[in-house]
């Protein structure tokens, strides 16, 4: 069986494709960087039936070097490996200059996340949460569109500065701990188990877990901090936009699953309403405001936000079932949402232009890649039998039995479940249907059926079977929920 | 047990697996290949679907696999109901289903997307016996939205049309509206019944001993459900998406939007019907907005040009009176009359469609006429379809529809009742204007008209037998039928047994005359008004307002549609440009702008930089003053 | 002597004021180093004042290397004014300002 | 009012003249020169503080040797009123006063209390305060690093002046750095 | 009483052995003509004192010189960073000697002066850090910033140096004044000039004579305000910083901010530690500042090193806060140590990399390292790694040191100041950006792109590049790498 030492390797593995990328000659890179992505994502998959496996070294001093996973980190590295994975095979052709630095950035992006989505420790969470806004600057500063200074500065600003607030927050916690009980500890696992048997004082609790939450709020993007989203998915690469949407997005979520609500479930009790509030807004502003675009890729990027409402609805709703559904529609919406950005990459590559007026009746014309985008615009409005559906279902159906805050958010939410086949339906209509009048365009090739195939797969072999995911996560929310009823019921 | 399985899951199967391989292989296989495929397809899903139908008594749970665990007790899984209600709609959605596509094999032939269209109809079917068939809401949802999926690709079928697409999106969004009030009821069921498989909630309410709360949520429930019904069968306020459905080819006008899936939010109610016997007060409101929906739709249907146009509001029509007899608790006449609608609606569909074929796609009832010469098999199938939805005995459709005003007028609702007995009339009225414009007077087209061909006479033949005789399918029994119907579903609804008395029977036979006699009326003005047509039509203000649909599309259009547009508007420029950004990009200048102001402290004179000390001093120094 | 130590540092302020204006107002940069003499004039006031206050001779040792100090940075401010005249042909102050902006 | 209090007084005013005659007369020459008898008086004042080797040295090294390198260099650079600049203009200076008149009466403020308006004590009889013996033994006792580290600081004076002062005669006079927009 | 003076002499070797290296050199250089031989002096001499006081950290608290000083750990620890910096600067010096414009040919001339300056004000930073008497901190300071003065005028037939020089001197002597004021009120107040006896006074006759003692404070806070250029004391340092030579500019980046603040920790934990009440506010208020204004001020600088110089400027704050955290009781040096540590040598690193670049003739713009990163990829490189590490992004170093001050400040409740330094920390992220979007995102070439390199022929600059890239870069993933070291230099482990 595997033990401590694959997650050593799982942790470092990406630093060390990093490296060899970086250094590997310009015309090998972009291959090697495609096999280095391969094996990370063949050794993730070794790690299918690992249910939780620890790791701790000392880091230095008071730090630990906790290393942790269960099934909330693994299949969100496992997404990011297959996205990033994706995202540069599909860079391959696209990316002809600098490719060796492109690609070690990805690998490094590729680090960090699995850094963070791997950390116990809190503090070492917090530096690879960090240190992941780096790789993703440059990626979109370098190879990204006109506008790229204003968006990155506006991201890269905007999640900083959130980000150092939950320093704050997250000092805080350790100092309190350490302060009480004398030794110094920053790991997630003995923090939780220490605050859930000696409380923190609500009013500071409070204020830590809305430092916490700002951070993740930006990160995700929750309403009202969400207008970096759609300049930098716009200025971005396409590989980026699918990393950044793919990913670097469930990393607000996660941070809200595995950290901020076990640690301060109270606060997240009292602050449910509110923040219930700003998700339905999110939904149904993005929802709105994606209606009215003609940059696709703002289109989608607003999308985003309004499924990133959903999630968050229902993890601020506090039921097992929403927190099952939220986790599985962050996978859902790495993968739509993925999926949605390398389709507008394929176009853009072929015509240069991200205007939906510029298009029309590509079913025509790329019947296939009409297909694709059919199916996935289907799984991002959820229909059910596709992935999106047994998420957002789940989601819904959970928040409904949600103590903490009114259900009339759910119903509101339910409206943007409306909302949502009206602009993607608009997106359908404007790119696919009508008079046609881009001919001369190339429909799908080998290249883009080595990665839309497992999509489209695994878009209905989750919305089918989503046991295999879901029976991993219940177990882990089942257990955290139960940890939370016995602090209520004491 | 096991054969049910294996029937069972081929039955839904073999679309599916129809569907893939058509749309994937399609342009290979060719024409032909395709259409003997889909249709051998079709057949053989109607045959498992005919075994169940035989095999199965009472009812019977086929259990598949786990779909969605919700909770440690409750999870939904793939499972069908077998019962006399889901089997019976299942047989009418493959029978039917099988005719028009043998009927589409003709209609579609030539067509460049020929392989694409089986895949969708395929699909459909697929679709549509998943909602027939589920035993759990959410298994019964997957259905309900794949057909509105199937809906949606089929109206938007030839989306070289910018209107055809815009049509298809209609449908979905206004359907997505009523999917919305049904996720709310699937939630608000969970709430009170902590499960969603339909048996285990039926059999929780007949063990009663529901608390207010829960009483309340099976309200909102009921409430969902009726939004999700009335968005399905295009009630209003949600009809509006059915005429413009029209422009999709018209076998799917006759299989989706007219025989089947309309039909599913009827379907639904005689599913739950118990819950809904819980909420009287839910019954009340489906039953006048049945009798709206159908008074309305046929008051706009005799102003419409459009030979489908005319049928879509007649469907609509139809579907209100159907909603009308669930509301006014006879499921069975519903169901009755869902079954010959589906069969002569279905037959003046494809009539139509075989007319339209005829005449190189053209639908305006003013450029027809006269076309009883050329197309005689359609004429004569037309008429019998025509004759039935009239009403005129013994025609199927007279006597569903008899079932029904036999409900109204003995429910003591006097306004239902006015609204029922008008609408029968004014249904006969524009199915005769449409039969004399097509069939009589003068051939006012450009085209000449040719017979359809055989696959597709075929069909309307076999369908007008069938809505000719399928009134005995359930013959009152006052009039010394059986009413086998009524027998089979007896297990599943609850529907008030009519007395057998001699005072009863001369009460139906008094009502069977005044509603023929209404139909034959109807028939007879438009008889006289349009047999000599000469293009022109009735002129007034009040017949203005029907002409334009009551401008409900307009009205929508104005208050939500443009409204929302405005919002995104001023949500993304407003919220998001102005007030987000705004703040931040003013924090941002205006930092930047104070960089800049400071940075004129930078005099490069040294004396002024030690001014500044002297005064950060000073500063100090009072600070210490006042500390002190 | 019969006077308060306030006395005395009033009178060290007052010198140290008025070499600290001096010092900021004018313009050519010797005035500014001969005003800068002044005020440390001013603390070498104050600090033999507190020598005397306490009878300790430390403050007047402070004195000491008080004006050592001065000296040195007279020296190199006097060799730094050479050399800027050198390279501007006059020594105002105002009119260094290369490095502004 | 007692005899030392009157010297006091007169001497303060007159350092009080002198030192605003050096700062504000226009000519460099002649504020040296003010600031020579400026520091004539301050050597009076110490000696009515009882520190008469400081009053010494004050009139021996730092007027009569450091203010003598000044007035050399004055007239070593032998500058004209454009070389030198004009004064500052009137708002400029009015600020200044009003910082340093107001830092004036915040200090003064400071020290106006009781304790330090008593009258400093006499010095105590046998005392030693003031006569070159104490100083020298404080001086090189307690205080014999810094009085070694002040040779050090004249040292590296010393080679700081050569290092900018240092010039060969065919060097290039100038050489700007050039300014950009 | 000799033996005495011998005994202390010998103890005091890691403080004189600045002033005794420094005649060496002086001697070498009056008995030899040329400049390497006074160059290999200096650094085989200052190497050998590195290697002296390394193998001497923890040799305990001792009072030398009748208490004029004290070395403790912490000493050692500050001397240890201050002759550090001064190898780096003296081997950043070196590629000059290479250099054949004008500027450069003459002033290097005067080379080995310029060493012996440097070494002169190196011992003047080691007294001002070992000073426990008023005298030694003044003469100590006097020391130094009379060398600074000299150093900055290196370059003296150009008028930006000298101009440099002659405004910091200038400005430098009035704050001198400042300092000297506050000195003699604190021994006006105690009557005292050592550390310990001043603060018995204070402790014992419970603030006597208080009105001098705020007095004596506020002068204190404003002279070390000046040395630290806290904002509003800052403005002569742009300039300075301008004009200075490259390698000089980092002297005065690091070297002043070692020995000023070591020389408030000791006065203000010192004796002051009793009046912690009515300083802190002050100095806090004056940090915070600094960080915010110095950082908002840098977004909208033109040329490269003043916009540095304000980065400085920011960095100052935060060290005043370590500072303020090193609470005897509370707080430990550590924070300040590490900080100190990291970021000498990110700054060192970015000015070696900086002036590899650069050209005296012209002034460097920030515009003109447009599109570095395609034309120079490899400075362009380290420039960007010490850019982040000073932004104090994780995974460098940067970010390691201002996560401990935080930590610090949140244990000894001040979050709002925490929180406005991280208010500050993000404004400054937006020009350390600015800086990488011209190098990497730009597609034009600016006019650094085209100037000459610097030959650096004998690697030194690569040297303390690439050491300062590994400090920053791994010390941010493994910190124990220089966190251990000092934590037992401080005797804290």
């Amino acid at each position: 069986m595997l033990n401590e030492n694959y997650l050593l390797v799982l942790f470092l593995f990406p630093f060390f494709s990093t490296l060899i990328v970086a250094l590997s000659r310009h015309r090998a890179a972009a291959w090697v960087s495609v096999a280095m992505a391969f094996a990370f994502f063949v050794l993730t998959l070794i790690g299918f039936q690992v249910h939780e496996l620890r790791y701790s070294a000392t880091w230095f001093g008071n730090l630990k070097y906790g290393l942790y996973l269960d099934s909330y980190s693994y299949f969100l590295i496992l997404l990011s490996a297959f996205l990033t994975l994706i995202s540069l095979f599909y860079s391959v052709r696209v990316i002809k200059e600098k490719v060796a630095a492109y690609h070690a950035l990805f690998h490094a992006l590729q680090a960090t996340v699995v850094g963070s989505l791997l950390c116990d420790d809190l503090v070492f969470f917090y530096i690879f949460w960090e240190a992941m806004l780096i790789p993703m600057y440059f990626i979109i500063g370098i190879w990204g569109g006109p506008r790229r200074k204003y968006a990155t500065l506006k991201f890269f600003l905007f999640t900083f500065a959130g980000s150092l607030l939950m320093l704050i927050g997250l000092i805080t916690t350790y100092v309190i701990y350490f302060q009480q009980t004398g030794t110094w500890s920053a790991s997630f696992q003995t923090l939780r188990d220490y605050f859930h048997m000696n409380p923190m004082n609500f009013e500071i609790q409070k204020w830590i877990f809305l430092s916490f939450v700002l951070s993740f709020a930006i990160k995700i993007p929750l309403f009202p901090f969400h207008t970096w989203l759609p300049d930098a998915h716009v200025e971005a690469p396409t590989a980026g936009s699918v990393i950044l949407a793919g990913v670097l997005l469930k990393m607000g979520t996660y941070g809200l699953m595995r950290f901020a609500i076990p640690l301060f479930h109270e606060s997240a009790e009292y602050f449910a309403g509110a923040l219930c509030f700003l998700s339905v807004v999110g939904i149904i502003l993005g929802a709105l405001v994606a209606w009215r675009q003609t940059d696709i890729k703002k289109l989608i990027a607003y999308s985003s936000v309004s499924h990133l409402g959903f999630i968050t609805l229902g993890i601020f709703m506090m039921t097992e079932a929403g927190w099952n559904g939220a986790y599985l529609q962050m996978l859902n919406h790495g993968l739509s949402t993925g999926a949605l950005f390398l389709l507008v990459g394929f176009l853009y590559d072929q015509t240069h232009t991200r205007d939906i007026q510029a298009y029309g009746g590509l079913a025509k014309s790329l019947p296939w890649f009409a297909l694709v985008t059919v199916i996935i615009a289907l799984s991002s409005i959820a229909l059910p039998g596709t992935n999106g559906f047994v998420g957002e279902f789940l989601i819904l159906l959970g928040s409904f039995q949600s103590k903490v805050a009114s259900n009339g958010w759910v119903i509101l939410a339910g409206v943007g479940v409306i909302l949502g086949a009206v602009y993607m339906l608009h997106l359908v209509q404007k790119l696919l249907y009508g008079k046609s009048h881009s001919e001369k365009l190339k429909d799908f090739g080998w290249r883009e059926w080595v990665f839309y195939v497992p999509l489209v797969i695994l878009v209905f072999a989750i919305g089918i079977f989503p046991e295999w995911i879901l029976g991993p996560v219940r177990e882990k929310t089942t257990a955290m929920f139960n940890l939370f009823s016995t602090f209520a019921a004491r | 047990m096991a054969d049910l399985k294996l029937l069972a899951a081929l039955c839904v199967l073999i679309p599916l697996v129809g569907s893939t391989l058509w749309f994937w292989l399609g342009a290979r296989f060719g024409e032909k290949v395709v259409s003997i495929g889909a249709v051998t397809f079709l057949v053989a899903s109607f045959l498992c679907m005919l075994g169940m139908f035989f095999g199965v008594h009472e009812a019977a749970r086929v259990d598949f696999f786990e779909w969605i665990r919700i909770s440690s007790n409750a999870s939904v899984h793939f499972s069908f109901l077998l019962d006399p209600l889901s089997l019976t709609l299942g047989l009418i959605v493959t029978g039917v289903g099988s005719l028009i596509h043998v009927y589409a094999t003709g209609y579609m032939k030539g067509d460049p997307s020929f392989g694409r269209f089986f895949s969708y109809l395929n699909l459909f079917i697929f679709s549509m016996l998943m909602l027939v068939l589920s035993d759990s809401l959410v298994g019964l949802f997957l259905g309900w939205e794949g057909v509105g999926l199937c809906s949606y690709l089929l109206i938007s079928f030839w989306f070289s049309e910018e209107a055809n697409a815009i049509a298809g999106k209609k449908a979905f969004v206004v359907n997505r509206i009523g999917d919305f009030g049904f996720l709310i009821a699937i939630f608000a069921l969970f709430q009170v019944f902590g499960t969603v498989s339909i048996p285990d909630i039926l059999s929780a309410i007949h063990l009663g001993n529901l608390t207010a709360d829960q009483m309340f949520w099976s309200k909102i429930a009921c409430f969902g459900l009726i939004l999700g019904a009335s968005g399905k069968s295009a009630q209003i306020p949600l009809h509006i998406w059915l005429p413009d459905a029209m422009a999709g080819p018209t076998p799917v006008s006759a299989l989706i939007h007219a025989a089947t899936m309309v039909t599913a939010g009827v379907y639904l109610i005689c599913r739950l019907q118990p819950l809904f016997l819980l909420n009287g007060g839910s019954l009340e409101i489906i039953a006048y907005m049945g009798g709206l929906t159908a008074l309305f739709a046929a008051s706009v249907a005799i102003f419409q040009n459009d030979i489908k146009k005319v049928l879509a509001y007649s469907t609509i029509s139809q579907l209100g009176y159907m909603f009308l007899a669930v509301g006014l608790g006879a499921p069975v006449a519903a169901y009755f009359h869902l079954m010959t609608h589906a069969f002569f609606k279905a037959l003046l569909f494809l009539g139509a469609g075989s007319v339209i074929h005829g005449l190189h796609h053209e639908q305006n009832m003013h450029k027809m006429g006269g076309l009883r010469k050329q197309m005689p098999i359609t004429f004569w199938a037309m008429t019998v379809g025509v004759l039935a939805i009239a009403g005129i005995p013994p025609l199927s459709g007279f006597v569903s529809k008899d079932e029904i005003l036999h409900t109204v007028s003995t429910s003591g609702r006097t306004a239902l009742s006015v609204m029922a007995f008008l609408t029968a009339f004014m249904t006969a009225f524009y199915m005769g204007r449409l039969w004399v414009l097509t069939f009589f007077g003068k051939f006012r087209g450009h085209h000449e008209a040719d017979e359809s061909p055989l696959s597709m006479t075929f069909v309307l033949v076999t369908l007008a037998i069938l809505s000719a005789l399928g009134g005995l399918l359930n013959w009152p029994e006052l009039w010394g039928g059986h009413e086998l119907l009524n027998e089979f579903l007896s297990s599943v609804v609850v529907q008030k047994k009519i007395e057998i008395s001699s005072e009863a029977f001369h009460h139906s036979l008094l009502l069977a005359g005044f509603s023929s006699l209404l139909g034959l009326a109807g028939l007879g003005l438009a008889w006289l008004r349009y047999r000599n047509f000469s293009g022109k039509e009735f002129e007034a203000p009040v017949f203005n307002l029907f002409k334009k649909k009551y401008y409900i599309d307009e009205l929508y259009d104005i208050a939500i549609v443009r409204n929302l547009k405005q919002i995104g508007w001023i949500l993304w420029k407003g919220v998001d440009g102005l007030c987000i950004d705004g703040f931040l990009n003013g924090l941002g200048t205006g930092t930047t702008r104070l960089a800049n102001r400071l940075r004129g402290m930078q005099t490069g004179l040294a004396q002024q930089y030690a001014v500044w000390v002297w005064i950060g001093f000073l500063l100090l120094l009072f600070g210490a003053w006042t500390v002190r | 002597m019969n006077v308060s130590i306030a006395h005395l540092l009033f009178l060290s302020f007052g010198v140290f004021c008025i070499g600290g204006a001096g010092f900021l107002m004018r313009r050519n940069a010797l005035s500014l180093l001969i005003c800068l003499e002044l005020m440390l004039s001013a603390v070498n006031i104050a600090f033999v004042s507190f020598s005397r206050l306490h009878q300790n001779e430390s403050g007047n040792l402070l004195y000491f290397l008080v004006i050592t100090v001065a000296a040195c940075e007279s020296a190199v401010g006097l060799a730094l004014i050479l050399n800027f005249f050198r390279l501007k042909k006059n020594i105002r102050l105002d009119e260094a300002t290369t490095l502004k902006g | 009012m007692e005899n030392s209090q009157i010297v006091f007084f007169i001497f303060s005013a007159l350092i009080l003249v002198t030192a605003g005659l050096v700062a504000f007369r226009p000519r460099p020459v002649e504020s040296a020169m003010w600031l020579i008898l400026n520091f004539f008086l301050t050597a009076g004042l110490y000696v009515l503080l009882g520190s008469h080797f400081v009053a010494v040295i004050q009139v021996l090294v730092y007027a009569g040797a450091i203010m003598v390198l000044f007035v050399f260099v004055i007239l070593l650079l032998n500058l004209d009123p454009r070389e030198l600049g004009t004064d500052s203009s009137v708002s400029w200076g009015s600020l200044i006063l009003f910082v340093a008149f107001l830092s004036f009466i915040l200090l003064s403020l400071h020290v106006t209390t009781p304790e330090l308006l008593e009258k400093m004590p006499p010095i105590k009889a046998g005392s030693t305060f003031g006569t070159v013996e104490a100083l020298s033994k404080t001086l090189l006792t307690d205080y014999i690093f810094g009085f070694e580290m002040a040779g050090v600081i004249l040292l590296l004076a010393i080679m700081g002046v050569g290092l900018l002062a240092y010039r060969k005669i065919n060097n290039p006079r100038i050489v700007n750095g050039s300014e950009r927009p | 009483m000799f033996e005495r003076l011998l005994v202390d002499s010998q103890m005091a070797l890691p403080i004189l052995g600045w002033a005794i290296l420094a005649i060496l050199v002086l001697m070498i250089k009056i008995c030899t003509r040329g400049v390497w031989l006074p160059l290999f002096a200096t650094v085989i001499g200052l190497i050998g004192l590195i290697f002296y006081s390394a193998t001497h950290l923890n040799s305990g608290a001792q009072d030398l010189f009748h208490g004029a000083l004290k070395m403790d750990s912490s000493f050692y620890l500050f001397n240890l960073i201050g002759l550090g910096i001064h190898l780096a600067v003296v081997l950043m010096l070196i590629p000059g000697l290479e250099r054949t414009s004008k500027i450069f040919k003459v002033s290097y001339e005067q080379f080995p002066e310029l060493l012996i300056c440097l070494l002169f004000s190196g011992f003047g930073l080691s007294v001002l850090i070992a000073a426990s008497d008023l005298s030694t901190l003044f003469l100590g300071l006097e020391t130094l910033s009379i060398g600074v003065y000299c150093l900055c005028g290196f370059y003296r037939t150009e008028i930006r140096s000298t101009e440099s020089a002659f405004k910091y001197l200038m400005i430098g002597a009035f704050s001198t004044v400042l300092f000297l004021y506050g000195l003699a009120f604190v021994y006006g107040a105690t009557g005292a000039t050592n550390y310990s006896q001043i603060q018995s006074i204070i402790e014992q006759s419970h603030l006597a004579h208080q009105p001098l003692l705020m007095i004596a404070v506020a002068f204190l806070i404003a002279a070390f305000a000046f040395k630290l250029a806290f904002v509003p004391f800052h403005l002569y340092v742009p300039d300075v910083y301008e004009g200075a030579p490259t390698p000089i500019t980092a002297y005065l980046a690091t070297v002043i901010k070692v020995g000023v603040i070591a020389a408030a920790f000791k006065v203000f934990w010192g004796f002051f530690g009793s009046l912690a009440d009515y300083w802190e506010p002050f100095w806090m208020t004056l940090c915070v500042l600094s960080i915010l204004l110095g950082n908002i001020l840098a977004l909208q600088q033109k040329t490269l090193k003043k916009l540095l110089a304000y980065s400085s400027i920011s960095h100052s704050g935060f060290l005043g806060l370590a500072m303020v955290l090193t609470h005897p009781g509370v707080g430990t040096t550590y924070p300040l140590m590490a900080y100190l540590v990291v970021y000498s040598a990110v700054t060192l690193g970015l000015f070696s990399s900086i002036s590899f670049l650069e050209n005296r003739e012209q002034v460097f713009l920030v515009e003109d390292l447009k599109g570095l990163g395609q034309k120079r990829f490899w400075t362009a490189l380290f420039i960007g790694i010490f850019i982040l590490a000073l932004a104090g992004l994780p995974p460098f170093a940067g970010f390691m040191i201002k996560f401990w001050i935080l930590e610090a400040l949140i244990e000894q409740h001040h979050i709002g100041v925490a929180i406005a330094a991280i208010c500050g920390s993000v404004i400054g992220a937006a020009y350390y950006l600015r800086i990488l979007m011209l190098m990497f995102m730009s597609e034009e070439q600016g006019s650094a792109s085209e100037w000459v390199v610097l030959k650096d022929r004998l690697y030194v600059l690569r040297l303390i590049v690439f050491l300062a890239a590994i400090l920053s870069l791994v010390g941010g993933m493994r910190p124990q790498l220089y966190a251990d070291w000092i934590l037992s230099a401080l005797a804290l482990k």
